[in-house]
């Protein structure tokens, strides 16, 4: 097992609205291997994005991160060169920075650098009044990158050459691409620094079926090529199947299900990924294919028990009173509920 | 006998207006009737762009044809007017896409229902006009006590796009145009709104025209498919085959790519695009030949027409050139026929 | 992060809580703007209603022979002009021909704005182009300077106050006519309008019942525009002297004084209260609309 | 540049003007009497030196302008008079032709217009794009809140108020006029700043004015801006805090404010008139104001025709210089 790049403990971000803390994100733990590809998936207001905002610490009011800690391997090169003052981040665990202790200056430093974002929606993801060169090149001058006019042209074409664009691409402006080429833009630039970790959110929601897979086998390979780490967020079951080694099911806030991609398709645990997964059309045959009952429960209440319990066909009365704990149940799949966990 | 709608040459172009010279080609020369006795279940599949909403428009009478025409009981639409107007307006109805954008913010989601039982008389009383409501909100799988009294932003997606089913039900149409009805609903929902339509379908005996780029969603919904590449029909027929044995490239290549929940089937590589592709004009000759990797010589210079390759498909492709053409207005031959069934009578009439 | 926040809502608010007053609450709260601004226009019309009930504002009329100018007295709280007139019965009686002649040309130019709005931006066709024309020249071209032409051709008829509403209400419906139009244009392109023409209702019922209720907060806040654009440009006209010349408004009060250099002279008392009134007015009027701005584009609706 | 999206501008432009000269034209017509005539005869029987050159003047109005002759005919030679700058001459001051009346005041106008109209523009949006700013100071938000209030002021009414304190109170700045009477003034600083301290009020009373406007306008616009996804990636990138504002969001926010500068420029310039008449400032405004107390007519045409041929130029500028600032206004293809 290589080792972990990403560890989230604990990690909580609440939105304080007139009605109320909504618990978006409400004590979520996961990590993320070296060159590994990592889901994230579930349904609207599963707290998914936030997760992955968090991670940036890019949430705005009236969001706020509460608690938990984000450890990220590679952040304290960055903070070096960035000539940060000493960084009064606790270097523990080989390395690894916990970001929670980082000034915003610093944080700022880090993004792009070593934790990069393929933004949802990239169809305006991008500034429309700026060529795409200036908007690769203003990552490198931020970031104190003291590039030539000449090498900067190289990197770009390189960059672009490496997500499958004609360097001409560069003179472009955003409305004269396509989406899957805009799409690529946006990788092109998430990787420009060779970030540790890259968070992919939703990015190829707007796209068509064919565009999409092409534009994620070229993240695949340049994400190979560059030995990083990505984390894609998304509502797309059979994408997450054929793009991620490992899975995670998120439902209200909390991290239902984490599991290889492999297991978690064949035998589902946790009951919500049984029924989602079920719920999954397929090309093969024609059967009945049934919805979950019921509506996912609002986050601004303070759910005693299992937030999938009104809804889940196997629930017990622990269930109700009892908050499930996210344990490993089997080598590498994490499961947060009771049924899974008797049966161990 | 005519049918109950018919698309019949139908091409749209949009743009061309004084000054700018740029026009985009939605639909050409597309020819489509559907019935309703038997009622059958149709998918359009089609890229974004593919002309496929279009299409439902031009069905639905909201949009003028540049050329050909769409008849409604053999009529052409621009000519029906007044009282048969409004019995075309039942007989044809439509869910749309987005349940965000379907109802008026300044009213409660009541409104979407009573308007059309005000508007076509449906109801004599007050109180027979609330239990129609409530009836086709309960054949939807929605408790009226849940939803009615309630503004369209205290609901989630699926509960008003349950109640936009509920509303085409209420007329009694002989049709349903659903454009992308699922696509901005969660997984979990989608199953049970796509079971609603089927049953109208089944048990109330309504023609579905099922409108969406999701392969796999249309290929359990429906009985036969038309599959939209730039407003050209690229591949039509029984739908079972056009998925498990695709014959136009673009078909091929649109089952290939759809990702599957399947971890045992891996993304089938990408074939490498064809040189001679590169050179198509993308305005004339097969709208596909720049992208497809059997693309010929002759595939650039006319657009293929439609060859029936065999009982129950056809295909615009030169690669079966060897096939009995097949007129566009006749692409209906390969429909396989849906099973006759009694048009149940359920109480409300 | 929306759908978050959305779905929260879904959940718990099931029972309908007949509260509107809670949200006007609400929004008062969020724009104190506007309770700012209704105070001081409040304050203008009680200053009107009271004056008008107590002081003789007979004495507004200009004398036939205009004897010497005095200051603020016992006599007269806010002394005369070189034309013989009481400032105060002035000011009170000027407040409220002002305010006419904004509302005549405020609440005329948007009902025909309106008006021409729906018919253009809802049937378009020819209608709509030969109007789309009409208004984005008209107001390319001052509208002062329009009015001036105007003003200037009818200025030996004499001018009344209900002319001069007319008057300015000949140019201020462009600016409704303009914005309200784009609101229809957007509006009739929802899904919701054409759910409700599928639904069988017809395109007047559509624009009564389906678009017109939703801008209503748009229409009140370019209403609010209208008035305060028309008074200033009421304004401005009578300071060149192309006003109604008898009436004693706020504007013609600006004209005197700068015909009669007041300032050079030191009447104080001459021209700081129609300065005053008219910048608590416009001031008042500004609040207001600031206030109204959130209802009148969403988009600028912060808070959850 | 594509040459349909000029030509377009540019017809929109020639539209504008003709329908400005056409209004100008017909609008005195529509009233039945001719106050043009009526006005020369009434100079005319007024006797004495300028007695015969009223008769004359008349004479060849009435050949022109003559009611008998038909509309159509008249109107045609009112437009070829307008192509030759030719606005006939000044009654109260004949035999001095309009357009030289016009040269001599037009300078002082363009003077005090542009300078303070770009001023105005520059820091309004500038004030209104950092106040939008959250991390933009505090104290900014606080100093320019009133600003914001003193829009709804009208400017000739502020010029009123500065005149009286720091003119008659105070004594600082002039009160009137655009330079010190009966002094000769050139290009030698000594006029120069003569000049500009006669100016100086004016200018203030516009310049605070608008401010408010502009900065309303602008920080709005950035509230738009900042929602928008690219801000989200441009955030991601760890960019600097002055290149997302400059280089991204106002870079984004300018484009409708530049939109609203053409929409506003009749807005402006009617205020502008105002000042002048308010300061006796030699403009045209100024001009247009006594034109107005002598019913001076050809002069008044003149000038109203002069100013809406001047917004109408510059509006014709600011739309071809759109396309610079946002590339997708021309952009043709489909996408």
């Amino acid at each position: 097992m290589k080792p972990d790049v990403l560890d989230v403990k604990d990690l909580k971000v609440y939105y304080h609205t007139p009605r109320g803390a909504v618990k978006a994100v409400d004590g979520v733990s996961f990590q993320l291997f070296a060159e590994e590809r990592l889901g994230l998936v579930g349904e609207s207001g599963s707290g998914k994005t936030t997760s992955a905002m968090a991670l940036l610490r890019m949430i705005k009011a009236p969001g706020k991160i509460e608690g938990g800690e984000i450890w990220l391997e590679g952040a304290d090169q960055v903070l070096a060169r960035h000539g940060g003052k000493n960084g009064n981040g606790q270097y523990a665990k080989g390395g690894k920075v916990n970001l929670q202790t980082l000034t915003d200056e610093q944080m700022v430093s880090l993004r792009l650098s070593a934790i990069a974002l393929i933004a949802q929606g990239s169809m305006n993801s991008l500034n429309p009044v700026m060529r795409i060169r200036d908007q690769i090149a203003d990552g490198y001058q931020d970031h104190g990158y003291k590039l030539t006019k000449q090498e900067l042209k190289e990197r770009t074409a390189d960059l672009l050459n490496r997500v499958g664009l004609r360097p001409s691409v560069a003179d472009m402006y955003p409305h004269e691409l396509s989406g899957g080429m805009k799409l690529r833009v946006c990788i092109a630039i998430a990787i420009s620094l060779s970030p540790k970790v890259i968070l992919a959110d939703e990015p190829t929601s707007a796209l068509d079926v064919v565009v999409q897979r092409q534009v994620m086998e070229t993240l695949r390979r340049v994400q190979e090529e560059l030995g990083a780490s990505v984390l894609l967020v998304g509502h797309d079951m059979g994408l997450m199947a054929q793009a991620v080694d490992r899975l995670g099911v998120m439902y209200a806030g909390k991290m239902a299900e984490v599991s290889p991609v492999h297991d978690i398709f064949t035998k589902p645990l946790h009951p919500y990924a049984q029924l989602l997964i079920a719920s999954l059309p397929s090309l093969d045959v024609k059967g009945e294919f049934k919805g979950i009952p019921g509506l996912p429960p609002s986050l601004l209440e303070d759910i005693p028990g299992c937030p999938f319990a009104p809804r889940c066909p196997y629930k017990m009365e622990r269930c109700e009173v009892e908050k499930p704990i996210l344990k490993e149940v089997a080598p590498n799949r994490h499961v947060a509920c009771f049924l899974v966990e008797g049966a161990k | 006998m005519t049918a109950l709608l018919e698309a019949r040459h139908v091409t749209k172009i949009f743009g061309g207006g004084f000054f700018t010279k740029s026009y985009t080609t939605a639909l050409e020369n597309f020819s489509m009737t559907i019935e309703n006795d038997p009622p059958s279940v149709t998918a359009v599949v089609g890229e974004s762009g593919s002309g496929k909403t279009t299409l439902a428009r031009l069905l639905l009478g909201l949009v003028e044809p540049t050329r050909g025409q769409v008849l409604y009981k053999g009529e052409d639409l621009r000519k029906i007017g007044g009282r048969e107007r409004r019995v075309f307006r039942r007989d044809v109805q439509v869910i749309f896409q987005d349940p965000f954008e379907v109802y008026n913010p300044f009213y409660k989601v009541d409104h979407v229902l009573t308007t059309p039982i005000e508007k076509f008389g449906l109801a004599k009383s007050r109180q027979e006009r609330d239990s129609l409501v409530v009836q086709v909100l309960e054949a939807v799988g929605l408790r009226p006590e849940e939803t009615l009294g309630r503004h369209p932003h205290q609901l989630s997606g699926g509960q008003r796009q349950r109640i936009m089913v509920a509303r085409a039900l209420l007329l009694r149409p002989r049709v349903i145009l659903a454009d992308e009805p699922v696509s901005m609903i969660d997984a979990s929902l989608r199953a049970t709104i796509l079971g609603s339509l089927l049953k109208l379908n089944q048990e109330f005996g309504i023609s579905i025209l099922y409108i969406t780029h999701d392969l796999t969603t249309a290929y359990q919904v429906s009985e036969n498919i038309v599959v939209l590449y730039r407003g050209n029909v690229c591949e039509t027929g029984d739908v079972e085959l056009v998925v498990k044995k695709p014959l136009h490239p673009y078909t091929r290549l649109l089952v290939g790519s759809v990702p599957l929940p399947d971890v045992n089937r891996r993304w089938a590589a990408e074939a490498p695009a064809s040189s001679i592709g590169q050179k198509a004009d993308p305005n004339k000759g097969c709208r596909f030949a720049n992208r497809c990797p059997n693309a010929m010589e002759k595939c650039i210079r006319e657009t293929p027409p439609l060859y029936r390759v065999d009982e129950k498909r056809a295909a615009s492709c030169y690669l079966y050139d060897d096939k009995p053409q097949l007129r566009s207005e006749d692409m209906m031959e390969v429909f396989i026929k849906g099973t006759p069934r009694l048009k149940t009578v359920v109480g409300v009439q | 992060m929306a759908d978050v926040v959305a779905l929260s809502g879904t959940a718990t608010d099931y029972a309908v809580k007949k509260d509107t007053w809670g949200n006007v609450r609400r929004y008062l709260r969020r724009n104190p703007s506007l309770l700012v601004g209704m105070f001081l226009l409040f304050c203008l019309l009680a200053f009107w209603l009271v004056g008008s009930a107590v002081y003789d504002t007979s004495r507004a009329a200009a004398l036939s022979v205009p004897d010497t100018v005095h200051p603020p007295s016992a006599e007269y709280p806010l002394g005369t002009d070189r034309i013989g007139r009481d400032i105060m019965a002035v000011m009170i009686q000027g407040t409220m021909l002002t305010l006419r002649i904004g509302l005549i040309a405020g609440i005329l130019g948007v009902s025909v704005g309106t008006i021409v709005a729906f018919l253009g931006g809802y049937y378009r066709g020819w209608f709509d182009t030969l109007l789309k024309g009409i208004v984005d020249v008209g107001l390319t071209i001052p509208g002062m300077l329009i009015l001036i032409i105007i003003a200037v051709n009818i200025k030996d008829q004499g001018l009344t106050v209900d002319q001069m509403g007319l008057v300015v209400a000949i140019y201020s419906w462009l600016w409704p006519a303009r914005t309200i139009r784009s609101q229809v244009l957007t509006m009739r392109e929802r899904t919701w309008v054409e759910v409700a023409r599928l639904s069988g209702v017809s395109g007047p019922e559509i624009i009564f019942k389906e678009i017109l209720p939703n801008l209503m907060p748009y229409m009140l806040a370019s209403l609010v525009g209208s008035v305060s654009s028309a008074i200033l440009a009421s304004i401005g006209l009578e300071t060149l002297g192309l006003g109604p010349m008898a009436a004693p408004t706020l504007g013609m009060t600006i004209y005197w004084v700068i015909f009669y250099s007041a300032m050079l002279r030191g009447y104080y008392w001459w021209w700081m209260p129609p300065i005053a009134i008219i910048v608590v007015l416009f001031v008042g009027l500004f609040m207001v609309s600031m206030g109204l701005d959130e209802l009148a584009n969403p988009r600028l609706r912060r808070g959850v | 540049m594509p040459l349909d999206y000029v030509l377009r501008r540019f017809a929109v432009f020639v539209v504008v003007v003709w329908a400005a000269a056409t209004l100008n034209f017909l609008l005195p017509k529509t009233t039945g009497v001719d106050p043009v005539s009526q006005k020369l005869m009434q100079e005319a029987t007024r006797g004495g030196y300028i007695q015969q050159g009223m008769t004359q003047m008349m004479q060849v109005y009435r050949e022109k302008f003559g009611l008998d002759k038909p509309l159509w005919q008249q109107y045609l030679t009112y437009m070829n008079d307008l192509i030759h700058l030719d606005f006939n001459y000044s009654i109260s001051q004949y035999p001095k032709k309009v357009i030289e009346i016009i040269r001599d005041s037009i300078w002082w106008t363009i003077g005090l217009l542009l300078s303070t109209t770009i001023l105005e523009f520059l820091l309004g949006s500038l004030a209104g794009a950092l106040m939008a700013w959250p991390k933009s100071p505090k104290w900014l938000g606080y100093i320019f809140t009133p600003f914001l209030t003193l829009s709804a002021v009208p400017y000739y009414l502020l010029g009123l108020v500065l005149v009286y304190i720091f003119g008659f109170q105070l004594r600082w700045l002039p009160m009137f006029g655009g330079y010190t009477p009966g002094t000769f003034i050139g290009l030698d600083p000594r006029s120069l700043l003569d000049i500009a301290s006669h100016a100086l009020l004016p200018a203030l009373s516009l310049i605070l004015s608008a401010i408010g406007f502009w900065a309303l306008g602008m920080r709005s616009m950035m509230v738009t801006v900042q929602g928008e996804d690219y801000m989200i990636l441009a955030e991601a990138k760890g960019l600097k805090d002055n290149t997302l504002l400059y280089k991204y969001a106002l870079r984004n926010a300018i484009l409708p404010q530049v939109t609203s500068l053409a929409i506003a420029l009749g807005y402006v310039v009617s205020g502008a008139v105002l000042v002048e008449v308010v300061f006796a400032y030699p403009g045209i405004g100024n001009l247009l104001y006594l034109a107005i107390r002598n019913m001076d007519y050809f002069v008044i045409q003149g000038i109203v025709m002069l100013i809406i041929f001047a917004i109408a130029t510059t509006t014709l500028i600011l739309d071809l210089a759109l396309p610079l600032l946002d590339p997708r206004i021309t952009y043709k293809g489909a996408s």
